[in-house]
């Protein structure tokens, strides 16, 4: 196990299809916390968590980058197609 | 929850509560003083019936949802492209968060310059961009149900066009 | 003299007194309550500093003058022109006559429509048209020497755009 | 002499060359009103008021036809180019 612990944040229909706002992970890569959700929440939450237009902020910047190296007390955020105005 | 920018930058706040568009243009004039030779404010409302609703459903409410502090800086940068492209002498934007019903004020984007053309060109852009860029969720509830508001293609056709401009 | 449109177009008002832009918006919101998803103002205001002047010389001040009827008459067929291009809910144009000095605002258009595309592009037509048919006359004094304003090359090639939009 | 008696009016930089803001004449057409100024105003004044870029208006409708019938009361003016906003 990691010692690295971020904070998960599931904002708007994803926080509603996963139950809570956030969860305390530890993860010291994104991949590691991807793989680490895929044993904790169900297929169907995973395909809308995972799907395609869903983009990962670390510390609030978009991030593409599965290799990301986590730190202790990130923040990791998981947000769905953004719309303002 | 009233707060300034987390990402620094005082023109761009996020509440719940309602806001005054003239208070906003008022202190833009007075900072501005005879420098300014245009201003353009835009507030965006919510409308009974949403185009994304279905036909003849009547909205009950819109919920704003956002991420403090990455919603800020997601407004922060548009304005400063909008800045980059056009002379602009001050441009302030105010986003309410929480829930809001018809007929209530949702958002303000208010632009000086010295010139018309800059400040609604400036205006435009901000608008199209908080539409496509700006970190916001919207759940509607119509006629009793719930839904996530996303988007449009026409949305993203908009924004786009700046970028050919 | 502040008098309704002699055109006997209510939306069009000429005025020496100044005006309260957020009045207008205002009253357009009570009028149309939810199905206004946008609202676009525009103020123009007195520069100090006049393009048109000579570099370094400063304004003093502006004095506009009218042709009661005939003016209020070429405003409302601008509007009317706006109104037949797009789906405007409602539409005001205040434009003050007389003398003004640096900072003061001169016009005001409100243009109120479902949709923030039709608000952004009335708004920004009845303007452009205003510099180039409204009837009015300015007469600008600068560093004490007065000269009358005209509307620039720059101004009839945008209001010529929208012919070929 | 016609009966015929009309207001001319002048705005703006053509009352400040003219000297007065209107006046009245008699002419039965725009034509004759034109001749009669003619008769009336120096030459440098002419010229600024019968330029290529001002515009007449008979009861505040923009008149091109010189030949237009006046009728008695009408009001004609001068218009300089115009601008607002």
């Amino acid at each position: 196990m990691s010692d690295v612990g971020v904070t998960v944040k599931f904002f708007a229909s994803l926080r509603e299809v996963v139950g809570v706002p956030e969860m305390q992970i530890s993860a010291s890569s994104l991949c590691q916390l991807k793989t680490h959700l895929k044993t904790q929440l169900p297929a169907p939450v995973l395909s809308e968590l995972l799907a395609p237009n869903v983009r990962v902020a670390v510390n609030q910047a978009l991030i593409e980058d599965d290799d990301l190296v986590l730190a202790d007390g990130d923040e990791v955020a998981f947000l769905p197609p953004v719309t303002g105005g | 929850m009233t707060a300034q920018a987390d990402s620094g930058d005082s023109r761009v706040v996020i509440q719940t509560a309602d806001f005054s568009q003239d208070a906003v243009y008022q202190a833009m004039r007075k900072k501005l003083g005879a420098a300014v030779g245009a201003v353009v404010t835009f507030v965006g409302l919510v409308r009974e019936r949403n185009a994304q609703a279905g036909s003849g459903e009547v909205v009950d409410t819109l919920t704003l949802e956002h991420y403090p502090g990455m919603t800020e800086a997601s407004i922060a940068r548009i304005l400063e492209q909008a800045e980059a492209r056009w002379p602009v002498l001050d441009c302030h934007v105010i986003h309410r968060v929480g829930t809001m019903r018809p007929a209530e004020q949702i958002v303000l984007v208010a632009v000086a310059s010295a010139h018309r053309d800059a400040a609604f060109a400036a205006a435009e852009f901000v608008m199209d961009y908080l539409k496509t860029d700006a970190v916001f969720w919207k759940r509607e509830v119509a006629d009793g149900s719930a839904h996530w508001v996303e988007s449009t293609d026409q949305d993203r056709q908009r924004a786009d066009t700046w970028q050919q401009k």
